[in-house]
């Protein structure tokens, strides 16, 4: 039934996700904002391996997509620790404030 | 016994790094007289006839690099580790007087030196070469740095890197020819050469740079000399008896034995420029020689000007002009140690090296004034002085090379007795003044370093032909390769 | 008809997805976020994902974004709070990101040449077959994913605890 | 048994031998001792010459002795050997015997010196040089000894080193004989290079096969060696400067001896000048240049010394003259003449300067014969012998110069002519001014004023005597003579006799010119009498010479000025350039810019690191998009 | 694999000893553990083991890179014990310790896409924790924060670049990928080539080689010494090993799309970083920089031969990390000492500490490839590959760069010898600390003369 969708669209739909993605955390200076950005980058991989998967019939992209959620969460649990070490510290998330350690 | 020359300095160091003796400065004296046996019982027994070297051993190291520790002596090794193991006792004995901090330190440093200083000349492999090359170059850089005098971080940090960089091209130039070797990769000498002689003639030119630029650095010839003025001047005076006395000798051991015989075609091509520039130096270290106001500035550049004269000499591939410049060699070493011994006598005890505040000393101190006068007739080679055999020889080739060229080289034994003479006058002579009165004559110890030298520039100076002969084979052999050339040429 | 359906899904995700990055409330970007979730949950269904489409709300929608949420709400963020980057910076961000799709899309030429163009049979989205999958060929991975969050927590904990100790 | 060779071995050991033991015990013997062993080895190496004279008159044509391989490398050997021939014996009987006559008269005239032994000691290390210079077997020895004079000289000119200018014309006299050295070296080295050997015995023998023009080339550089040792134009400014040093040095080194070591080394390679012409004009041309100039000079100086000096210079150049006209023999036998009455002229000099307590300005002096009575004599008979008076020992020898000048070119005769008549001139001014007329020194000085000890006084009479009947070594044919030094020396210039065209005078001939050359003598004897004596002129003082002439002669023709002007100056002008300009502002700089190249960047690179992440992911997208860029480009 | 499991059981045992309080011995058990991982390692070498299903492989390459690894991890733990001892946590940092190096390990003998990125992301999560393990002060907090938005950042890039080759090859295993490849040479989809690039990127993110090592410097001055010192030796060495395996075994056939790129890359890393490092005036900065700097030397023997350089890369390596671990012991004593690493602090070392300041010279040397310390072979090796290939202008652009390098490097070195003493007081040091200084010392000598045994290990 989805054979009237070509694999190209799925293609160019998570490329654009993904460059969305690229975009809030170069347009962004909320850590959590680009953090999620970030999320979206994963997630517009993910529906490409879903993609690539069911277009080469073949399960391991699948399960690879399981091993990325899982990775996100990890990232996700301790990336937003660090984000609160952070606020604790600096008093802020802005990720252009940060800038002690240069040259 | 090569390695035992080798590796027993390095032994001896470690130790004194270790134990700190108190007595360090007697032990380095002892070991280092102990390589001086030894070294002359190999002369003793050694066959000059017989080509390859001997007294050594050749064992596979890093044979994925094609490195083997492949040391021996042929009559060119010798003689100059023969030079190497006389010098250091006299060096050593010559600092007595000095207190300096960490003696352990500084003694374990300059058998450490010597231990280099041996591998360099007694290396038959050219990343082994290379490596005690570089090895020889640490301890002077801290004997430098850690007891020179006003300024030496900037200075010495420049001789470092100047002197590195030079050996690295020499490094390229070696890889290049490994590259090249045939069959399995190796750095095995005769592999080298054969590699250098097989390569098509505008390679070799490259090669030539690349390793002439690094010897050249390291004598130094102008162009290339700026790093050593400022180093022997700031260097504790030890360190600049090292330099000058030996480690200088490394480039032009290594011309001869690295250079000269791999890329004949490139020396061929490149030869006359080098002479040139070498000839230039001579002129050039001579005539700032004259204007310098500080001793120990003028010797260093007087330095300058003797070594070009021996590169020059050396390039000229003739048999004579190695000849002369082996024993040149000898002689260089030998007067230049003395030199500088008696500039650091006479500012030890005036506090000055400023020329123009000297004067009188010979009334004080008849005995330093009368061995200067005979090292100084050395250095401008006076017949019957070691001086004298070597630099004839040098300029005999230069002048059969090109007449413009020898005539012109001829001119440093005029400007060298300007310059010497000079020197004699406004330190030895003259009424006693302010600074030099109550100047004390040769101490004993200071006696037992100088008498040898003087003793050793006569006795070379009178009969020279031992030495002469010792090199004269392994010289000819390698000379060979041109007298085919020039064959083929015909 | 399932045409269609992509259509209107990849629109919603695009709009959503850009809504995330360009409204100024977070808490409207976690939202925005969420439904741009949905909508690639939709597209795992068209692609007879049907098991990984649920995991996916559960983890993202479910856990993730809502762990989103409370943290800002604990560092209390809202429109005043959010700080903004220079104009300038922004045109230059958006040029940079244009210029990645365009590099992209342009790179991501040749599907034609793909192995194979029309997947045959329709069930490997289901959890039989991904459990297959994952617990012979993967088994190791799947393994080692558990030292992963045991890192993490670890980590996190560290992290987030105040240390008695020093204070 | 005492085999010849080791004679000849023995006589340079022996000067040796008493400089190590003098040298060796400085202030440990004394002054007795010292010159007892001084003045004995040179003795004992004078008798040795005598006995190997008489070996070589006996009939033995050389004696070779060969020590050992001295240098030797890429097939060319230099060996460590003598050779006495008829001309080196004669030589060592100069050196020995003048050599140990002055030995004798130092210990009176160094006594009290604080440097004496340091004196004598030098005295035997320069009698060992020289000695070398004339027995080498082959040029490198004599080399060595060439050199080894020359530093003996530098030492004693510079004997009493507390005064800075005597110490300058030490370094003076030592550099100016480099610069002839280095010629003489480079002429050895063609010689080596065109002969592949060096020992007199095969150069000269094959000296015929080899181009003349390389001949010429080698004699020339050679020749250079001569100007510088024996103070010829350009190189004889160094030599008046030397009467810095101590007079029997003066004596011995700078009149007898050493700077004839030139003429003794053209003559013994007189087959290869005699095979280039070009070399021998050169020769005549600088021969008569100096003796004409060096007179000149004498004529206004007023320092006993410098007047010697300067009349040394000339006779040099006539010695040069007589070589430079292929007449080897009468070289030698002026040489040999001039040791005589030289040496016996300076001892004179420094006779009164002793007895006037170190005055040498002659303005100061007159009247001294009567205080001087023997000193007076002698230098009297020097005085006739080098103006050339029969039957005294340079009135021979001269005339044979002038002689030969007149048979082979009228205008070198003239010019010799004028030359020798004006050194008859300024040494009776000499005298005159010294002994004759009224005191002028003063009073307490004049008190002083005593006739000179016995050590120094003997050895003024026997060279009187010598330079009496020194002239009988060579008496002409025309005078009856047979001139013995001619068959003595002839196997030593028999090769080059064949390549010299031989101009015999008739006797009458001979006649007229001795009968012009004395008469002139003695008239311009009588002129400088009334000059000096009757109307008792004396020379002006320091700047009050009027005359243009005069002033310039005074001041030597401005020569030193003009060599500061054109060489010293400019060299140090080019080091002080080599050392400021290239070295510091050129090598170093380039050196140590590349060093500061690398910090400034330094400085400006770490700006990129700004510090700030949104940067740092601009970087990272910006990087992205270039690189797949380049592929898209690919295809 | 062994020694894989074994550090993993190591890694849970010290979260369990938190439970049964068990810290006195704590480290001295890890560290036996570690050589008891080296042992097993040490037994099955030389054999070439597949393991569930292909999913890691264990060769020659990764066991010696596994030996490295755990070698150096040893040398950590011995020099950091006493960061340990002022810091709580101490289970929790050595288990995320160890899972970094179970990372690391997997990094190294991966056999799939999958083993891949989870080992990067093992690493790097705790690593970022790590990284911010210093809570109260606020630079170990940005260091943190920094590696870790840049860190997913690029691992997006990574994960999308993976996702295109699957797409274009249809599997996730190398070896499959690497047939695939050479199967179809010229008909592969364009974009796989974007994927391979996009990996390339992700990757050299993980070596901070430029344009993509800005995180270094700062995350390295920022993390605690210790934390430092792993990361520029343990993680460096890991992610190069992960690089070359996906690259010298993997893409070895389409080498054309990124062997220009690779070039350039290697060019600017020479430059960039050691430029930069001679105006630092922190030693921890300035060591960062030279740690990124050496990448260039190594990517420059890559792109030589990305087959045959095997060997080369991992003497680098070795000589490498020993010398920087060197470096870091003295760096973090002199730090516990005074609060800041600056070039003053090292005045007249030498007078006062002489092992210290001779550690540190020969560490200092060896990183500026001076002969005979092994740091000369490594570079030595590098420039001889890239001689045989024609490089001849890099090499001479990468002597250079090494010049710079000394002239940095020396400084410090001038500082200790040359300089007075300075007010900072370097009281003894601990004795572990000096006998791990002397062992480190031996070992930089041992890795000289016997080099050949190391290059060995990979043939």
């Amino acid at each position: 039934m989805i054979n009237t969708v070509p694999i190209d669209y799925y293609i160019w739909l998570s490329i654009i996700l993904f460059s969305i993605g690229v975009l809030g955390v170069l347009y962004r200076r909320n850590a959590i904002i680009v953090f999620m950005c970030i999320e979206l980058m994963l997630n517009a991989v993910n529906l490409l391996m879903v993609a690539f998967s069911s277009y080469l019939n073949d399960g391991a992209g699948q399960v690879f997509v399981f091993f990325i959620m899982a990775v996100a969460a990890a990232e996700v649990a301790v990336g937003l620790a660090i984000l609160i070490l952070m606020y604790r510290n600096a008093k802020t998330i802005d990720i252009d404030v940060l800038n002690r350690l240069k040259w | 016994m090569t390695v035992f020359l080798i590796f027993f300095p390095l032994l001896a160091s470690l130790l004194l790094f270790l134990l700190k003796p108190v007595q360090a400065k007697v032990i380095a004296f002892i070991v280092s007289l102990i390589e001086l046996i030894v070294s002359l019982m190999i002369a003793f027994q050694f066959n000059e006839g017989q080509l390859i070297p001997q007294y050594g051993i050749d064992i596979p190291w890093i044979s994925t690099l094609g490195l083997n520790f492949a040391v021996g002596m042929d009559g060119i090794s010798l003689l100059l580790v023969l030079l190497t193991t006389l010098l250091v006792p006299l060096i050593i004995l010559s600092s007595f007087s000095h207190q300096y901090s960490k003696p352990s330190t500084f003694y374990g440093l300059i058998l450490m030196m010597q231990m280099a200083l041996i591998g360099v000349f007694s290396a038959q492999d050219g990343l082994l070469f290379y490596l005690f090359w570089e090895v020889a170059l640490i301890p002077i850089y801290f004997i430098c740095l850690i007891w020179g005098g006003e300024d030496r971080a900037r200075i010495t940090l420049k001789f470092f890197i100047y002197t590195l960089a030079g050996s690295l091209f020499m490094l390229v130039g070696l890889v290049y020819l490994y590259l090249h070797t045939s069959g399995q990769h190796t750095f095995a000498m005769q592999a080298l050469y054969e590699a250098g002689r097989a390569l098509p003639a505008h390679e070799q030119g490259l090669v030539f740079w690349a390793l002439f630029v690094a010897f050249a650095i390291k004598m130094p010839i102008f162009p290339f000399h700026t790093w050593q003025p400022d180093t022997y001047t700031v260097a504790p005076v030890q360190g600049t008896m090292l330099l000058s006395g030996i480690m200088l000798k490394m480039g032009i051991y290594g011309v001869i034995r690295w250079l000269i015989p791999v890329v004949p075609e490139g020396v061929a091509e490149w030869g006359f420029t080098a002479v040139t520039i070498s000839v230039i130096g001579i002129i050039y270290g001579s005539c700032i020689a004259i204007v310098q106001k500080d001793f120990k500035r003028l010797i260093a550049y007087s330095s300058i000007a003797h070594v070009g004269l021996i590169s020059a000499g050396t390039l000229t591939l003739s048999t004579t002009g190695v000849q002369g410049a082996m024993i040149q060699m000898l002689s260089h070493g030998i007067i230049v140690f003395g030199l500088f011994f008696i500039v650091d006598i006479v500012s030890q005890r005036t506090n000055t090296r400023m020329l123009s505040s000297l004067g009188g000393i010979r009334n004080a101190a008849p005995t330093l004034a009368t061995v200067f006068m005979i090292i100084m007739l050395g250095s401008v080679a006076l017949p019957l002085t070691s001086g004298f055999i070597g630099e004839f020889l040098l300029i005999n080739s230069i002048f059969q090379y090109q007449h413009i060229l020898g005539a012109v080289a001829g001119l440093t034994i005029i400007l060298g007795a300007v310059y010497m003479l000079r020197t004699f006058q406004k330190s030895m002579s003259g009424e006693l003044n302010a600074v030099t009165t109550g100047f004390a004559d040769l101490t004993t110890h200071e006696k037992w370093v100088l008498y040898p030298v003087v003793l050793l520039v006569i006795i070379i100076g009178i009969y020279p032909a031992p030495l002469l002969d010792l090199s004269e084979p392994a010289v000819a052999n390698l000379l060979k390769i041109y007298s085919n050339m020039s064959a083929s040429i015909k | 008809m399932t045409l269609n359906a992509f259509y209107f899904l990849s629109f919603v995700a695009v709009l959503s997805a850009l809504m995330v990055v360009f409204s100024k409330n977070p808490v409207y970007s976690v939202l925005y976020l969420i439904i741009t979730f949905f909508c690639i949950a939709g597209h795992y269904i068209l692609l007879n994902a049907q098991f990984l489409a649920v995991v996916h709300v559960i983890v993202y929608a479910g856990a993730i974004m809502v762990l989103f949420l409370y943290v800002i709400m604990l560092l209390n963020l809202n429109e005043d709070s959010e700080p903004h980057k220079s104009a300038l910076l922004r045109v230059v961000a958006t040029i940079c990101a244009g210029l990645l799709v365009i590099v992209l899309i342009g790179s991501l030429k040749g599907t034609e040449q793909m192995i194979q163009q029309q997947p045959a049979d329709t069930g490997i989205g289901l959890v039989k077959n991904l459990g297959k999958v994952m617990f012979t060929d993967f088994l190791l991975p799947f393994e080692i994913t558990s030292v992963l969050l045991l890192a993490a927590m670890v980590g996190a904990i560290m992290l987030g605890k105040s240390d008695a100790v020093k204070r | 048994m005492v085999t010849s060779e080791l004679i000849v071995a023995l006589i340079p050991f022996f000067p040796l031998l008493g400089f190590l033991i003098v040298a060796l015990n400085p202030g440990r013997i004394s002054e007795g001792t010292t010159s007892i062993v001084a003045c004995g080895v040179i003795f004992i190496s004078f008798v040795l010459s005598l006995i190997s004279f008489f070996t070589i008159l006996g009939g033995t044509t050389s004696i070779d002795v060969h020590f050992f391989r001295w240098i030797s490398a890429g097939g060319f050997t230099a060996s460590m050997s003598f050779l006495v021939d008829p001309l080196s014996s004669l030589m060592l009987l100069i050196i020995t015997g003048v050599g140990f006559l002055i030995h004798v008269y130092s210990v009176g005239y160094m006594h009290g010196d604080n440097g004496f032994s340091r004196f004598f000691s030098y005295l035997n290390l320069f009698i060992f040089f020289m000695l070398l210079l004339v027995m080498g077997a082959n040029y490198l020895v004599m080399f060595i000894g060439w050199e080894g004079v020359g530093l003996c000289s530098y030492l004693l000119i510079g004997f009493w080193f507390k005064n800075q200018p005597y110490n300058d014309a030490a370094n003076k006299a030592f550099i100016m004989n480099r610069i002839g050295d280095l010629g003489m070296l480079l002429g050895i080295i063609l010689i080596i290079v065109n002969f592949g050997s060096i020992q007199y015995s095969e150069v000269l023998t094959q000296a015929t096969s080899v181009d003349p023009s390389i001949i010429t080339t080698i004699t020339m550089l050679l020749f250079v060696g001569a100007m510088g040792k024996s103070a010829q134009i350009p190189l004889y400014t160094w030599l008046p400067d030397a009467m810095a040093g101590p007079t029997p040095v003066s004596a011995l080194i700078h009149a007898a001896t050493m700077v004839t070591a030139g003429v003794y080394m053209v003559a013994r390679n007189n087959i290869l000048y005699a095979m280039s012409p070009a070399t021998m004009e050169l020769i005549v041309v600088i021969g008569l240049a100096t003796a004409l100039f060096a007179a000149t000079i004498a004529l206004t100086q007023n320092d006993i010394k410098k007047v010697l000096a300067y009349s040394t210079v000339s006779q040099l150049g006539l010695m040069f003259l007589a070589l430079g006209l292929g007449s080897f023999t009468t070289g030698i036998f002026h040489m040999a003449t001039h040791a005589f009455f030289k040496a016996l002229l300076f001892l004179g000099a420094g006779s009164v300067i002793h007895g006037m307590g170190n005055e040498q300005d002659i303005r100061k002096m007159g009247g001294l014969k009567k205080y001087l009575p023997i000193t007076y004599m002698t230098f009297l008979i020097g005085v006739l012998a080098i103006s050339g008076i029969p039957p005294f020992a340079g009135f021979f020898s001269k005339d044979e110069i002038l002689a030969n000048a007149f048979a082979q070119n009228r205008i070198v005769w003239v010019i010799a002519v004028v030359a020798s008549l004006l050194t008859s001139f300024y040494m009776f001014r000499l005298l005159f001014l010294t002994f004759f007329g009224k005191e002028r020194a003063s009073h307490e000085t004049m008190h002083h004023v005593h006739e000179s000890p016995k050590s120094i006084t003997i050895p003024l009479i026997v060279l009187a005597a010598l330079s009496v009947v020194g002239g009988f070594m060579g008496v002409p044919e025309a005078l009856g003579g047979s001139h013995w030094l001619n068959g003595f020396l002839a196997p030593v210039f028999e090769p080059s006799k064949a390549l010299i065209v031989g101009h015999e005078l008739s006797h009458s001939t001979e006649y007229m010119l001795m009968g012009i050359i004395v008469g002139l003598t003695i008239l311009l004897l009588f002129i400088a009498f009334s000059r000096y004596v009757t109307k008792g002129h004396v020379p002006a003082a320091e700047g009050q010479i009027s005359n243009p002439v005069q002033n310039i002669l005074y001041h030597k023709y401005y020569i030193d000025e003009l060599y500061n002007a054109i060489i010293v100056k400019p060299l140090y002008w080019l080091s002080a350039i080599f050392d400021n300009v290239i070295e510091r502002l050129g090598i170093d700089n380039l050196v140590n810019g590349s060093g500061k190249l690398v910090v400034a960047s330094s400085r400006v690179a770490r700006r990129i690191q700004t510090g700030s992440i949104g940067y740092y992911i601009f970087a990272m997208v910006i990087g992205i998009v270039l690189i797949l860029a380049a592929v898209l480009v690919q295809g | 694999m062994n020694a894989l499991f074994v550090i993993c059981g190591l890694g849970i045992f010290t979260l369990v000893a938190e439970i049964i309080n068990f810290k006195k011995g704590l480290i001295s058990v890890v560290i036996m553990g570690l050589l008891a991982a080296l042992v097993t390692l040490y037994l099955d070498f030389g054999t070439i083991s597949m393991h569930f299903s292909d999913m890691l492989l264990f060769d020659r390459f990764s066991m010696s890179f596994t030996g490295l690894i755990i070698l150096i991890t040893v040398f950590w733990f011995w020099m950091a014990n006493d960061y340990f001892k002022l810091q709580p946590h101490i289970t929790d940092r050595s288990a995320l310790i160890l899972f970094t190096v179970v990372g690391a390990v997997i990094m190294t003998s991966f056999n799939n896409m999958s083993m891949l990125f989870l080992g990067i992301e093992i690493l790097s999560i705790s690593l970022y924790v790590l990284a911010g393990s210093k809570k109260d002060s606020i630079i170990s907090t940005e260091a943190a924060f920094k590696y870790f938005l840049m860190g997913s950042f690029a691992t997006g890039f990574l994960l999308m670049g993976i996702a295109l080759v699957y797409g274009a090859t249809g599997s996730f295993h190398i070896t499959k990928i690497a047939d695939f490849i050479s199967t179809h040479k010229g008909q592969l989809p364009t974009f796989f080539y974007g994927g391979v690039l996009l990996m390339l990127v992700g990757l050299v993110f993980k070596i901070s080689a430029v344009p993509f090592h800005f995180w270094a410097p700062d995350v390295y001055e920022g993390s605690p010494t210790s934390i430092t010192a792993f990361m520029s030796t343990v993680v460096k060495i890991a992610a190069i090993a992960a690089f070359y395996r996906i690259f010298a075994f993997c893409f070895q056939d389409v080498e054309g799309t990124w062997i220009n790129v690779m070039t350039v890359i290697a060019i600017l890393t020479l430059i960039v970083p050691n430029v930069t490092a001679v105006y630092q005036n922190s030693v921890k900065r300035m060591l960062a920089y030279s740690s990124v700097g050496h990448v260039g030397y190594i990517l420059l023997g890559f792109i030589s031969s990305s087959e045959a350089s095997a060997g080369t890369i991992f003497f680098y390596l070795s000589a490498y990390s020993v010398a920087s671990i060197t470096a870091f012991t003295v760096l973090h004593s002199i730090e516990s000492y005074n609060r800041t690493t600056t070039v003053d602090y090292f005045n007249g070392l030498f007078k006062k500490n002489p092992l210290m300041a001779v550690a540190m010279t020969i560490a200092l040397m060896s990183l500026a490839g001076i002969p005979p310390l092994p740091g000369f072979f490594g570079k030595y090796m590098v420039f001889a590959l890239a001689l045989h290939r024609g490089h001849t202008y890099m090499v001479i652009l990468a002597i250079i760069t090494s010049l710079i390098g000394v002239f940095y490097y020396f400084r410090i070195i001038v500082a200790m010898f040359f300089a007075e003493p300075a007010d900072s007081e370097i009281s003894e040091l601990p004795s572990s600390t000096r006998a791990l200084l002397i062992v480190l010392i031996a070992v930089s000598f041992v890795m000289t003369i016997f080099a050949d045994r190391v290059v060995g290990l990979l043939q």
